[in-house]
């Protein structure tokens, strides 16, 4: 992959991913040898470098790998290719004994308030778990240590002793951060933390993360699905679809003057909360559905619901690059990327054409 | 005459913990062809209101009254009610995937919503309408995958076989409960779209239930918002989102991303929503509410008209007044100064 | 489709084979070497027929021999040579399987009525009386111990009946069907009733939950919004996807019975597998047991490859994988 | 995308209570407490009359049990003494109740009410010791299979299929047949005929369906984000299974448990009432009613009372096991056992 992509802010980067593939077999048809091992194509040479300090958004739909991705740069998934560097340290070379050190320097935030608290542990065990497991806070301390985190993410200390199922989803949420935060790690993945909140909470929720990232410094690789609460946090965006990145830039730039159709798309797809702002827009209305992951499209993997797509995108996979009149921390992975200027222009709404028959389930 | 036209609706439940009062005295009504958005969070009872009213709340305690087509729907057997439901209001739901039977071929269930209210239909005729409707939603090759089932679609084309079935007999009403929830952005974009496009056809009104103002935004005439099970406001959506006047649109507004200031802080709701149970005298938002006084906790205000705006009702005691409400606005609402408050 | 029922059936001979090691473990190698010859020959047998059990079972041979020998046989249709009565195993076996199997033919449909019936009812109308009942006797059944519920019928059917001088059933005895079918039907009503009522309690706890899982699901209501009526929204709709769970259960307890009637056989005096297996042990005749057990375990897993089957052919999710 | 469900179920309103006192000025010393899920299905079976009645009954069950040489003494009548004279008809038949037999007296002149309250013994230790057998490989094998999944999982599914393809009753039949000739030697343990070897049987063939439900469960759990948010904290598997896993499992396991205890108990009495059980002279209701069904047109006593001695005793267990399983998950559906 080209360098770029690849290097981070002034302060260099964190977190460095390099050419990752994760493939997930799976046992189609099955039987006697006769059925096939066919193979999940979750990520496909994505390089990505996360600065310090910086907050990286990774959007894309449901199975574009945005997750998977995630985990493999935490180790707990494996990689099937590539290299995970953390801090100049080449995680996916470590044993699992080396790995637990450096696991108190990265820590996620899951999306599921209601599934990612033990409910049959109070709060103070489930955020001093951290604790217990590096043995990094003395156990008289402990709990002193853990009403100190509740404090921060605002919750109320005297909690201690409360199950989560006493909490809201906004609250269990904050849990879950506290617990994330008890080791002062360097780089926190957010997996959709948001999304299962509604707007009042979601708000909260994105506040804290904004406030504790300038008091600790942190640095954030924050998963999404749309664009709104991603543009509101990140200094950065990189876009996936079905595996791969498509494009990789300053928010500014994404949001504002995207350069790959999918990107274009994802933006013009979530509702913007303002009618007459609604009625006024262009709409990009993507035709059918994403492609099977088993067996994803030649070429470049959007093609097949690309209205700009032609015979080549078939044959050629576009690289990830900066293209002309793009900024040079923006890439695109497009053989016909949008000019500048081009996103708000009004265009007719046209259907894409089917570059193939038939319609993936 | 209003198409549906449902008054003060209350919606009860027996729990282990004690009475839940899901829905407390909602009044709405819905224009033909014209769509209402119903906006809340989790547990404001959005959902509940248009169940109860249609006969679904099973087990609560329904009263009120919710006049279809100029008769009590509340007041029908149950007979009166099935003649209603799928020939007259059609219904979507949010995960398209659970809503359609497992064990049955598309084509089938499509087909048994058509025969149910008209049994002169021949299986054979059903059966091409159903291919017809098939095409009409956008699902493509639609003879091949008529005798498809339901696991061999993907989300967005199941909510499209939803649609096609809801949509089989032309009802009048369609209440559309979070369809795009369970969906990606670009495959939700594809489905509102949808819906537009069968309204502008079919002359059908919808009822767009959903925690998404984005989607009000782009698809609902008029909206309700309910907090609590309580309308806090109602207008149509223009004056919704320009002129606002109850401090629970406000909040919801200014929690948004898409809105708010980018880089900026949110300004979110503190506080977490009321427990149903035994709720309290007054208006329920009021403990959330930053222009709450004493007042606001012993009796809750009536939802009454914003004078120079037809439509438009508030729930609120503040000033009616756009400039007088202006001017509070400004000394209560200076989100800079404020720190965070715990949650507690 | 045919790669699914090959796996399953490659599975079943699996576990078929892992029976015959068990077997193998518990009556040739559990007793050490010298005593084989002496368990299998059966109470108070002479020495010749010891030596004699020896030497066809080549027992002085290594395990893995004698091991190989079984199993050839076994693959032969042969259960083995019942010293005891000198006849060979599958003589026996077959006498008690038409008994046994009258005895599964009858009860099966019985507290399969009866357990789905009650219980869509009371899934239906939860909380209601007949519901309560319903419960409530589903428990108490389920509490009876088969032997304690066909000792209680043998008191109140036959014995106080027949004093009374209404003679309906008899107290036990077997009447082959191809006899005369009415005696055949009136003699196996109270071990029907016995096998049938203690597992209707089962399918009636099963089939209520199921129900009431499958009424909360979302296209139960999906097919009300279509305004069908209630009786084709439970009996098309719900039921259809509730059956699953019963058919599964229903495939493996048939299975089970055919080793599983022990105690009512025993109760009414009805010689199939499960009776002639109490009263091996009597006579310490573990040829007879043997044989009886591997062929218990067949039907078990002929059973499960049954249901699996049966679970593609109702659920296309199976089928189309 | 995932957003909480739309309340429309009533039991998901139930939001915790004290919620709503947070809004409230009176929080009081009871909302820091946290209630653990535990302490909440205590109460809610505290609540449940049925189930206390029930608890009731086994606690007098238990009590006869540890009570019943006191309650020879009381009646003066051993377990074993056959009293030919005073307990039997002159024809040789059971003595009917009286004041000197209160529940009447067996075939061979003994008295019911004692041999009852011994019976009790042989129950409930067998069904205790059994499911307690039965849980412990059931669960251990369980967590491992379906935590680790990959080859461990396969064996022991596949030890599962076996163990459910065997039919128990014929099984347990040719196993005690084969230790009644000769006795197994387990180490310095000798198992003959007896309550060793009924525990055992029973225990052999019922962890395989507690293995696979927990395996099951574990599974299920297993994909819960919180176990992931362990592992990217770098606690071990076993800390995993030990803190995080298994007490989501264990309300499982102990619903399961109190409804194992009755399938215990007449698996035994029903290997006693077949001969191969407990060996006489043993007092144990299984053997009493198979002892009694000879005599059931003569001595209504003999079968009647080791029948309802049994009977009770397991509807008291089912019963209190469904008051358990309502408590610990209240919309939890009837379990299938």
């Amino acid at each position: 992959m080209t360098e770029p992509t690849l290097t981070g802010g002034p302060n260099g980067s964190l977190l460095k991913l390099e050419d990752i593939v994760k493939h997930f077999p799976v046992r189609t048809g099955s039987g006697l040898g006769r059925g096939q091992r066919e193979v999940v194509h979750a990520v496909d040479g994505v390089s990505l470098a996360v600065s310090r300090g910086e907050t990286l958004g990774l959007v894309g739909e449901t199975g574009c790998g945005k997750s998977t991705l995630a985990r493999v740069a935490l180790r707990l998934l494996e990689v099937t290719e590539g290299r995970v560097v953390f801090d100049g340290v080449d995680l996916t070379a470590l044993s699992a004994r080396h790995l637990r050190a450096y696991r108190r320097e990265m820590q996620m935030i899951f999306q599921d308030p209601y599934g990612s608290l033990n409910p049959r542990r109070r709060v103070g065990s489930i955020i001093g778990e951290p604790f217990a497991v590096h043995g990094v806070v003395a156990r008289s301390q402990r709990r002193q240590a853990v009403q100190e985190l509740m404090e921060l993410v605002g919750l109320n200390p005297e909690h201690y002793n409360r199950f989560p199922a006493e909490f809201s989803g906004g609250q269990r949420q904050r849990i879950g951060v506290a617990r994330a935060l008890a080791l002062r790690p360097k780089l926190l993945v957010c997996d959709e933390p948001v999304s299962a909140l509604d707007v009042s909470i979601q708000a909260q929720i994105v506040n804290l993360l904004a406030r504790l990232q300038k008091e600790l410094q942190l640095t954030y690789l924050f998963i999404a699905h749309d664009l709104s609460v991603v543009r509101h946090l990140c200094d950065r965006i990189a876009v996936m679809y079905l595996g791969q990145l498509v494009e990789v830039g300053p928010v500014g730039e994404i949001d504002v003057e995207p350069r790959h159709p999918y990107t274009e798309a994802l933006l013009s797809a979530v509702p913007v909360p303002d009618p007459d702002d609604a009625a006024r827009r262009r709409r990009i209305v993507l035709s059918g559905d994403v492609p099977s992951p088993i067996d994803p499209p030649s070429g470049c993997r959007f093609r097949t619901r690309c209205p700009r797509a032609r015979p080549i995108c078939g044959e050629q996979v576009p690289p990830l690059e900066v293209r002309a009149g793009s900024g040079a921390g923006h890439l695109t992975a497009c053989h016909f990327p949008l000019e500048p200027g081009d996103a708000r222009a009004p265009v007719e709404i046209a259907p894409a054409p089917l570059l193939e028959e038939g319609h993936p389930c | 005459m209003a198409l549906l036209e449902v008054l003060d609706l209350q919606v009860r439940f027996d729990t282990a913990d004690g009475l839940v009062q899901a829905v407390r005295g909602v009044s709405f009504a819905v224009e033909s062809g014209h769509t209402l958005g119903i906006v809340g969070e989790s547990g404001s009872g959005k959902s509940v209101s248009t169940q109860a009213a249609f006969g679904f709340a099973r087990g609560a305690h329904v009263s009120g009254r919710a006049l279809f087509e100029g008769r009590d729907l509340l007041a029908m057997s149950d007979r009166e009610l099935r003649a209603v439901r799928g020939a007259r209001v059609g219904m979507i739901f949010q995960d398209p995937l659970t809503s359609l039977h497992p064990m049955y071929r598309v084509g089938w269930q499509i087909v048994e919503a058509i025969r149910a209210h008209d049994r002169s239909v021949t299986k054979r005729a059903a059966r091409s309408r159903a291919i017809e409707l098939m095409a009409r939603v956008g699902i493509p090759q639609p003879e091949r995958r008529v005798d498809d089932y339901p696991h061999q679609f993907s989300g967005g084309m199941r909510q499209r076989v939803m649609i096609a079935m809801a949509m089989a007999l032309t009802p009048s009403l369609l209440i559309a409960d979070e369809p795009t929830t369970a969906l990606d952005p670009t495959v939700q974009a594809q489905i509102l779209e949808l819906l537009r496009e069968l309204k502008e056809d079919f002359g059908t009104a919808i009822i767009m239930i959903t925690h998404d103002l984005g989607v009000i935004a782009e698809i609902a005439d008029d909206v309700v918002v309910l907090y609590a099970g309580k309308i806090m406001e109602e207008a149509a959506v223009r004056d919704l989102f320009y002129h606002y006047h109850h401090p629970y649109t406000e909040g919801l507004m200014a929690s948004l991303p898409s809105t708010g200031v980018r880089r900026g802080e949110l300004v979110p709701i503190d506080g977490q929503p009321p427990s149903p149970i035994d709720p309290l005298p007054g208006c329920p938002f009021a403990p959330r509410c930053r222009y709450a006084t004493a007042e606001c906790t012993i009796e809750a205000p009536q939802l009454l008209e914003i004078p120079g705006e037809p439509r438009h009702r508030s729930a609120c005691v503040l000033p009616r007044e756009r400039a007088a409400r202006q001017a509070l606005r400004e000394t209560r609402f200076a989100p800079a100064t404020r720190d965070m408050v715990l949650d507690r | 489709m045919l790669t699914f029922l090959a796996r399953r059936l490659a599975l079943g001979i699996l576990v078929m084979w892992l029976v015959t090691v068990i077997v193998f473990i518990i009556f040739y190698i559990g007793p050490g070497s010298a005593d084989v010859a002496r368990a299998l020959a059966g109470r108070d047998a002479p020495p010749s027929t010891v030596a004699l059990i020896a030497r066809r079972l080549l027992l002085d041979r290594p395990w893995y021999v004698q091991y190989g020998h079984f199993i050839w046989e076994l693959l032969h249709g042969n259960l083995g040579f019942d010293y005891y009565h000198d006849e060979p195993v599958t003589t026996i076996v077959a006498q008690g399987i038409p008994i046994t199997l009258s005895l599964i033919v009858g009860a099966a449909p019985i507290w399969l009525l009866i357990g789905v019936l009650t219980g869509m009812y009371s899934a239906r109308h939860p909380r209601s009386f007949l519901d309560r009942s319903f419960t409530t006797f589903a428990l108490a059944f389920y509490s009876t111990p088969t032997f304690v519920l066909g000792v209680l019928l043998i008191l109140l059917l036959y014995y106080q009946l027949t004093i009374h001088g209404i003679a309906l059933f008899p107290g036990s005895g077997f009447t082959p069907l191809t006899q005369n079918p009415f005696e055949w039907f009136r003699g196996l009503v109270l071990p029907w009733l016995t096998l049938a009522l203690v597992a209707a309690a089962t399918y009636t706890r099963l089939t209520r939950s199921s129900m009431l899982d499958v009424l909360g699901e979302d296209y139960v209501r999906t097919a009300r919004a279509k305004g069908l009526s209630e009786r084709r929204v439970v009996w098309r709709h719900a039921l259809r996807a509730a059956l699953t769970p019963i058919l599964t259960q229903f495939g493996i307890d048939v299975g089970t019975l055919v080793g599983g009637t022990v105690i009512t056989e025993q109760v009414f005096g009805l010689p199939g597998l499960g009776w002639t297996a109490v009263h091996s042990i009597e006579q310490q005749d573990l040829p007879v047991i043997i044989g009886i057990v591997i062929v218990a375990s067949a039907a078990v897993v002929v059973a499960n490859i049954v249901v699996d089957a049966l679970y593609a052919f109702v659920d296309p999710r199976v089928r189309l994988h | 995308m995932l957003t909480p469900p739309e309340a429309a179920a009533p039991h998901e309103l139930g939001a915790p209570s004290d919620e709503r006192g947070s809004h409230l000025s009176v929080r009081g010393a009871r909302s820091i407490e946290g209630r653990s899920p535990w302490r909440l299905a205590f109460e809610r079976l505290r609540r449940d009359r049925l189930s206390l009645v029930a608890l009731g009954v086994i606690l007098l069950i238990v009590l006869v049990a540890i009570f019943a040489p006191l309650i020879a003494k009381g009646t003066g009548h051993g377990v074993y003494t056959q009293y030919p004279t005073t307990g039997l008809t002159p024809t040789g038949l059971p003595r009917a109740p009286s004041s000197a037999f209160p529940l009447g007296t067996d075939d061979l002149g003994r008295t019911l009410l004692v041999r009852i309250a011994y019976g009790a013994r042989v129950s409930l230790l067998v069904g205790v010791l059994a499911t307690l057998m039965t849980v412990t490989i059931g669960a251990a094998l369980g967590l491992v299979a379906g935590y680790f999944g990959k080859l461990v999982d396969t064996l022991i599914a596949r030890a599962v299929d076996v163990m459910l393809s065997i039919p128990f009753l014929l099984f347990a039949i040719a196993l005690a047949s084969v230790v009644s000739v000769t006795p197994l030697h387990l180490g310095p343990l000798t198992l003959g005929k007896g309550i060793p070897i009924v525990v055992l049987v029973i225990g052999i063939f019922s962890w395989a369906t507690v293995a696979r439900i927990v395996r099951g469960q574990v599974i299920a759990i297993r994909s819960r984000e919180y176990i992931e948010a362990a592992r990217a904290l770098g606690a071990s598997s076993w800390r995993i299974i030990v803190f995080d896993v298994l007490p989501n499992v264990l309300p499982t396991i102990i619903v399961y448990a109190t409804l194992l205890i009755p399938v215990s108990i007449v698996a035994e009495a029903a290997l006693s009432y077949l001969g191969v059980g407990i060996p006489p002279p043993t007092a144990d209701w299984g053997s009493m009613i198979a002892d009694a069904q000879s005599y059931y047109q003569q001595a209504w006593w003999f079968l009647t009372f080791p029948s309802l001695a049994l009977l009770m005793t397991t509807l008291a267990f089912n019963i209190l096991g469904d008051g358990v399983r309502d408590a610990i998950d209240p919309r939890g559906t009837p379990f299938k056992s």
